[in-house]
């Protein structure tokens, strides 16, 4: 019995081994190149990541081709789970590097795109940050790029969004303990914030935390008018629910990681304000949005991933436009080998859904529009509140 | 009292003074009092469950004793008084007669490094060490050095001269043989054997033996006999042991106490405990009981 | 020992000694001479990270297989080790991006550049980060002895709950924002000296260290660990595991013995935070959870709890299968055909049955608490090929009798 | 006073409700540690399970077939669990089981993982519990008022049922004396799987009403709970059941005041301050029986 076991387990690694082997000697007529897909699928931003990667996906399904110097190629997608966390980072970097992608996309959630990002500043790939916002991801690395705005500016938009429109004087910020993005978002808002006068409290919440009733009473009992809360999608949920039930009756204000159905499943109904800044407002291009949902409603695993209907978060929209943005960057440089395409890249422009992309001399996106949108609650959609800009 | 002690004609070596053991309600060891002599086998008798390994567990320092006194080679060792809870239930004699001077507790280690050894009722042989480890291990209390000196090999002489010993120890117990062998492989006899080495190991002056012929047959239990008193004078050592085969204990003993219900009952020569009632009385008490 | 024995395992160490120096040829080799081929590119971490969870696996096996205390607290020394490591490695001009909310931070020292303005930016790279995990380890260890002192006279899962515990702690103040100019809060440290920098010019040429650095490190550590070990310290630690009663009664002092083998264990478990540390080029103090202390201690179980070499095999096998083996599991296709049920998670899912099997019908691990030597190895391939002879010859004889 | 009152009421009333919650948990952690001496890591995954049971039940069957259904699904996995992980290493040492225990967290975890593919179940809307009450002045959720009544209600009539069936009879011999209860002809296995059986009930129950609170359930959402639980549980002495009661139910408070007070940052390391100190001061909890190492 345990030596049958035992063959059977031996046998199965020796398969896995095969199965690795397998994967590297696949040959094609057309030629392929890969594009990595560096994202969390798993863990506590895979919702979001999950999210993104369908944009990219759909692009790949409209646009399977590049034509570079007159030679087709077929682009595929080789995705790597960085199950949202820095230790399974690295590895999950190697995987898209020794497979042979010639450009990264990813990552969602800041602090694993800082993570991964010197695995693939050695072996020479550009990656293009699709939204993570944290100015860290791109400063210093020349392989970094990203289409998306930064939290600095995204904070300052936020925080005049509090000021100007929901007239708030003090702010409840709510983030969590150990997490770049909501952490780095809420110092920036607080910078902006308290360069408005007005008053800011800060407080963190631990991983895993499912009870935010004591938070939101806190913010309740400081006299605070407005609640910004930059948090991951399954934190945002519970936020969300527990404003509701607890009957606190403050704005919930977000940054980009809300704009998400998921945000807007658990307000259904309730009363509940929920303001979020974001990259995309639905309706800003009907041809990509009524594709995208055809695809959606076509595709039941893509249906589930999005969170089970076809609302298009904005972080899809970024993910599509992130796809044409590297297959931009390949028929500039006239070649798929990753540092054709890195030599390329900061000479890149493309103007996607989103709007247009150029790069700066960091990397960074040239960008100075976010949307505001608010959770309408009886319709389950979001509605377009306002276009902010720093000034 | 010392003074009486320095007069008299054989030096102790152990002094146990009143000593009481209450847990909780129960008093486990009341009032116990005895002297050890150097160089004498001295034996500890008692029904079952009569406190008999409570007592060398006080000794040891294993268990804190509740009240008393033990004085090893003259000096205090052990000393305790009631405290906390234990002042208002506590049920034995003279609580108020270590009070002033303060408690003494060491640990077990503390008690084996001045010099007493002991073997346990149940066997406790380390189970996943050889027969020579197990001795081996014993001298580790006694070895000149420390932790970087033993890892990065800087006392090889020390170890060297520890293997040696152990070696030797080994042969004169007749266990060379079987010194690769795992501990708990070896015979019954055998295994109390090695706890007896690995107790000398630790070059002690006085030697506890807690019923080291618990198990044996006649033939062994009389090997044993002539083994313990062997040991003695080649090690110049005291014995004081716990046993309840009686001719075991007629024959080596010097002297014998008697205890039952935590109470000494009797204390004499073989002879004279042979013929105690008391001490009879309690036995056959015993015996109907079963 | 008698003279053939002696011999015998002269002849082992002898090879042993010759597989290591292979071993590190081929790390070389690695490292500077081959090319980065897909396979080579996917060895290398999984070598080093392989390579750093040998020593965890064996620093908590010396604590929970040698010494006999469950401790659950390795995550939190990694932490401190690893932190430790990072502050003071981050080059000085990179402190205001890394420490951007904390002005700077308030260490503006780095061990590397210090050493760097002696021997140079590549000789300070790989001794000051030398100086740098030694310093990470003896922190570690400061901290364990300072939490020995209470938690260690706890028995069995009372300690186990306590070091858990304890993890928990030191993450949240590793967290604290009032410590941020230190710790950088919350935040990721970044930008310190990682395995990449660890290159040395010689002559004229700078040969690189990448791979061959963390398994030097690491070597040396499991030595001192294993002389340890099969010290007279190392068999009191038995002692303790396998009867603390005896052991005290015996003259072991237990609070000593257990504190030692808790700070060297701590020591090492710093050490290989730091280790951690330069693979994973940013840390921060939420990954460090006790289910980092789970997977440890599930590969000291796989390898066999006694067994330094079983950790060895164990933590390889168990970061090979997981980080790069069993991918294809997510991927969706097996062999070129897609099937439905490989998706995301399915890896994790086949993974933890195996364990499961492992944990129930090998609980004694793959070497129980035996150790590998080269000798019987040998003495192994001989019995196995003599079997197979044998049942040759059985076989035959049946043929034979049909 | 009536200002400490009202600035922290939300806080207290929330910790009672998580304090019920968490004594539910702690409930299955002490019995089974008190049998067994086993500390079940997987206990907190199995509470995490029967939430999902309930998103995935509710999807296609009506509130009062789920309910039960769940209760079922979780009281059988909880058997399942002790069959296949825990029985056949009855005789191997105590650190193997455990590992075991781990072992089955890990893998109900990944499976979870597996089956929602990492996003966040929504967790259905019971009626009536769900319902916004209000307190004081203060608006909170049904079930928090129900929580603490319903666990004590619970822990009472378990009470009863250790006390005086015949069940409840082996149970004590058995934590008392595992080997001597075996000779007496207590069928031991039977007792364990009942212990078992228990305490999964009780999670189920406990994991109704926590996740009506907080409506999202993700593969490690037991984790955290079931170690607090286990913590409540030691701190109570383990192998207690009205000492895991109140332990988790100190425990549920406390954190919650000090979320209030503002320290955030330690609302979790503090609950294991908490379980330091006392296993220091009381290494056998509050309520916990000391025991003598025979020599």
């Amino acid at each position: 019995m345990k030596k049958a076991i035992a063959l059977a387990l031996a046998l199965m690694m020796l398969l896995a081994l095969c199965a690795c082997g397998d994967s590297d000697a696949k040959q094609d007529e057309t030629p392929t190149v890969k594009i990595g897909v560096f994202e969390p699928l798993s863990g506590a931003n895979g919702p979001g990541g999950k999210q993104e990667y369908l944009g990219m996906q759909y692009a790949n399904y409209v646009t399977p081709t590049v034509e570079i110097n007159g030679t087709v190629y077929n682009v595929e997608l080789v995705p790597a789970d960085n199950e949202s966390s820095d230790d399974k980072a690295v590895t999950a970097a190697t995987t898209l590097v020794s497979g042979g992608a010639s450009v990264v996309l990813g990552s969602y959630g800041s602090s694993v795109a800082i993570a991964g990002s010197a695995t693939f500043g050695e072996a020479g790939i550009p990656v293009i940050g699709v939204t993570c916002t944290n100015p860290q991801v791109t400063e210093g690395n020349d392989h970094y790029f990203r289409i998306c705005f930064l939290d600095p500016f995204q904070g300052t938009v936020l925080a005049n969004f509090a000021h100007d429109e929901l007239k708030a004087e003090t702010v409840y910020c709510l983030g969590q303990l150990g997490n770049d993005y909501d952490q780095g978002l809420i110092n920036y808002f607080k910078q902006a914030a308290e360069g408005l006068g007005m008053k800011v409290i800060t407080a963190e919440f631990p991983e895993n935390n499912a009870d935010f009733t004591s938070y939101l009473n806190n913010a309740k009992t400081e006299g605070a008018q407005v609640i910004f809360a930059p948090c991951s999608i399954q934190y945002a949920q519970l936020i969300v629910e527990q404003s509701a039930t607890q009957g606190i009756g403050l704005p919930l204000l977000a940054g980009d990681t809300w704009d998400s159905n998921k945000i807007l499943g658990a307000a259904q109904g309730k009363e509940v304000d929920i303001y979020v800044s974001t990259f995309y407002a639905e309706g800003g291009d009907p041809d990509f949005e009524s594709g995208i949902k055809e695809w959606l409603n076509s595709n039941s695993e893509a249906k589930t991933n999005n969170g089970g209907d076809d609302m298009i978060a904005a972080v899809t929209v970024m993910g599509y436009d992130a796809y044409y943005t590297a297959l931009e960057a390949m028929k500039k440089a006239g070649s798929v080998d990753k540092a054709d395409i890195l030599a390329a890249m900061p000479d890149v422009t493309y103007t996607g859904v989103s709007g247009s992309i150029a790069f700066n001399e960091v990397g960074d996106a040239v960008r100075d529009t976010a949307y505001i949108k608010q959770a309408n609650t009886s319709d389950n959609v979001w509605d377009f509140v306002a276009v902010q800009g720093v000034n | 009292m010392s003074e009486n002690k320095a007069a008299s004609e054989v030096k102790n070596v152990l002094h146990v003074e009143n000593v009481t053991m209450q847990f909780g309600g129960v008093v486990a060891v009341n009032n116990l009092s005895l002297d050890i002599p150097q160089n004498r086998i001295i034996a500890l008798i008692g029904p079952n469950g009569a406190g008999k390994t409570t007592a060398f567990n006080c000794i040891t320092g294993v268990y804190q004793p509740t009240n008393g006194l033990v004085e090893f080679m003259g000096k205090p060792m052990v000393r305790s008084h009631p405290t906390g809870k234990m002042k208002k239930q506590y049920k034995g004699e003279n609580a108020e007669m270590y009070v002033g001077n303060g408690i003494i507790n060491p640990t077990p280690d503390k008690i084996t490094r001045l010099g007493i050894a002991r073997t346990f009722q149940n066997i406790r042989l380390w189970k996943s060490m050889t027969v020579f480890d197990n001795v081996l291990v014993a001298k580790h209390m006694r070895a000149k050095q420390n932790v970087f000196s033993a890892t990065f090999r800087g006392n090889a002489k020390e170890e060297r001269r520890m293997r040696d010993e152990t070696m030797s120890l080994l042969e004169e117990q007749g266990l060379d043989k079987v010194k690769d062998d795992l501990a708990t492989s070896l015979p019954y006899g055998l295994q109390r054997r090695l706890e007896i080495a690995r107790a000398l190991a630790t070059d002690p002056k006085l030697l506890l033996l807690d019923e080291p012929a618990a198990g044996m047959n006649p033939q062994e239990t009389q090997e044993l006999a002539e083994f313990i008193k062997e040991i003695r004078e080649k090690y110049k050592l005291t014995v004081f042991l716990i046993e309840h085969h009686m001719d075991l204990v007629m024959r080596i003993s010097d002297y014998i106490y008697v205890i039952d219900f935590g109470s000494e009952i009797a204390r004499g020569v073989p002879m004279e405990i042979q013929n105690n009632q008391r001490v009879i009385d309690a036995y056959l008490g015993v015996a109907e009981d079963e | 020992m008698t003279k053939i024995e002696q011999k015998k395992s002269k002849k082992g160490t002898w090879i042993a000694l010759c597989c290591i120096a292979a071993l590190y040829v081929l790390l070389f080799l690695i490292d500077n001479v081959f090319p980065s081929t897909s396979f080579i590119v996917m060895l290398t971490p999984v070598l080093k990270k392989g390579a750093i969870y040998s020593l965890l696996c064996v620093s908590m096996n010396l604590l929970n297989g040698f010494t006999g205390l469950f401790s659950l607290g390795q995550a939190g020394f990694m932490l401190i080790g690893a932190y430790t490591y990072a502050i003071f490695t981050i080059p000085v001009a990179e402190h205001m991006s890394v420490y951007q909310y904390f002005d700077g931070g308030a260490i503006q020292f780095s061990i590397p550049e210090a050493i760097g303005s002696i021997l140079g930016p590549t000789g300070g790279a790989f001794f000051g980060s030398i100086i740098a995990i030694i310093l990470a380890g003896c922190v570690a260890a400061v901290f364990a002895a300072l939490i020995g002192i209470p938690v260690l006279r706890l028995k069995s899962d009372y300690l186990a709950i306590a070091t858990l515990g304890f993890v928990e702690i030191i993450r949240a103040v590793f967290q604290w924002n009032s410590l941020g100019v230190i710790t950088n809060g919350s935040n990721q440290l970044r930008k310190y000296t990682a395995f990449s920098d660890m290159k040395l010019t010689i002559g004229g040429a700078t040969l690189k260290f990448g791979t061959i650095f963390p398994f030097l490190i690491v070597m040396l550590c499991i030595i001192v660990i294993v002389l340890l070990i099969n010290s007279s310290y190392g068999r009191a630690f038995k002692a303790i595991r396998d009867d603390e009663v005896a052991a005290e009664a015996m003259g072991i002092s237990l609070f000593k013995h257990k504190m030692l083998s808790f700070v060297i264990s701590c020591f090492f478990a710093g050490v290989g935070g730091a280790l951690l540390a330069m693979f994973q080029t940013t840390i921060k103090a939420q990954s460090f959870t006790s289910a980092m202390t789970y997977e440890i201690l599930l590969m000291v179980v796989i390898g066999g709890i006694g067994s330094v070499s079983g950790s060895c095999i164990a933590a390889f096998l168990y970061i090979a299968c997981s980080e790069w083996w069993l991918r294809f599991l997510d991927s969706g296709k097996f062999l070129g055909l897609s099937v439905p049920f490989f998706r995301d998670g399915f890896r994790k899912v086949v993974f933890s049955v195996v364990i499961m099997i492992i944990v129930l019908f090998f609980s004694r691990g793959i070497m129980g608490d035996r150790e590998l030597s080269f000798s019987g190895i040998a003495g192994g391939v001989k019995k196995l090929s003599g079997r197979l002879k044998k049942k040759d010859i059985e076989e035959k004889e049946d043929t034979g009798n049909e | 006073m009536s200002g400490f009152l009202n600035a922290y009421l939300p806080h207290i009333l929330t910790g009672i409700s998580v304090g019920g919650q968490y004594a539910l948990i702690a409930i299955g952690y002490t019995m089974v540690y008190g049998i067994l001496r086993l500390i079940n890591f997987a206990h907190g995954d199995v509470f995490m399970v029967a939430g999902l049971v309930m998103v995935y039940a509710t999807a296609s069957m009506p509130m009062y077939i789920s309910i039960p259904l769940v209760i079922i699904a979780t009281v059988l996995l909880g058997f399942v669990i002790e069959r296949v992980a825990y029985k056949p290493l009855r005789s191997a040492p105590r650190m193997s089981v455990m590992i075991s225990a781990i072992g089955v967290s890990y893998l109900l975890q990944n499976c979870a993982l597996y089956f929602t593919g990492g996003l966040p179940q929504t967790y259905p809307v019971i009626p009536f519990i769900s319902d916004s009450v209000t307190v004081f002045g203060q608006t909170t959720k049904m079930v928090t008022l129900i929580t603490p009544v319903l666990t004590l209600l619970l822990v009472v009539i378990l009470s009863l049922l250790i006390k005086y069936t015949k069940m409840g009879m082996a149970m004590r011999a058995v934590s008392k004396d595992f080997e001597t209860s075996q000779l007496m002809g207590i069928k031991i296995n039977s007792v364990i799987s009942f212990t078992f059986i228990i305490g999964c009930f009780l999670a189920a129950v406990g994991s109704l009403l926590y996740f009506t609170n907080y409506q999202s359930v993700i593969p490690t959402s037991g984790a955290m709970p079931g170690l607090k639980a286990f913590v409540a549980a030691v701190f109570g002495g383990i192998g207690s059941i009205p000492g895991a009661v109140i332990g988790a139910f100190i425990i549920g408070i406390c954190e919650n005041l000090i979320k209030g007070a503002g320290w955030t940052t330690f609302s979790d390391a503090f609950t294991f301050v908490l379980l330091i100190v006392i296993l220091l001061a009381k290494p056998t909890g509050i309520f916990g029986e000391k025991a003598t190492d025979k020599v």
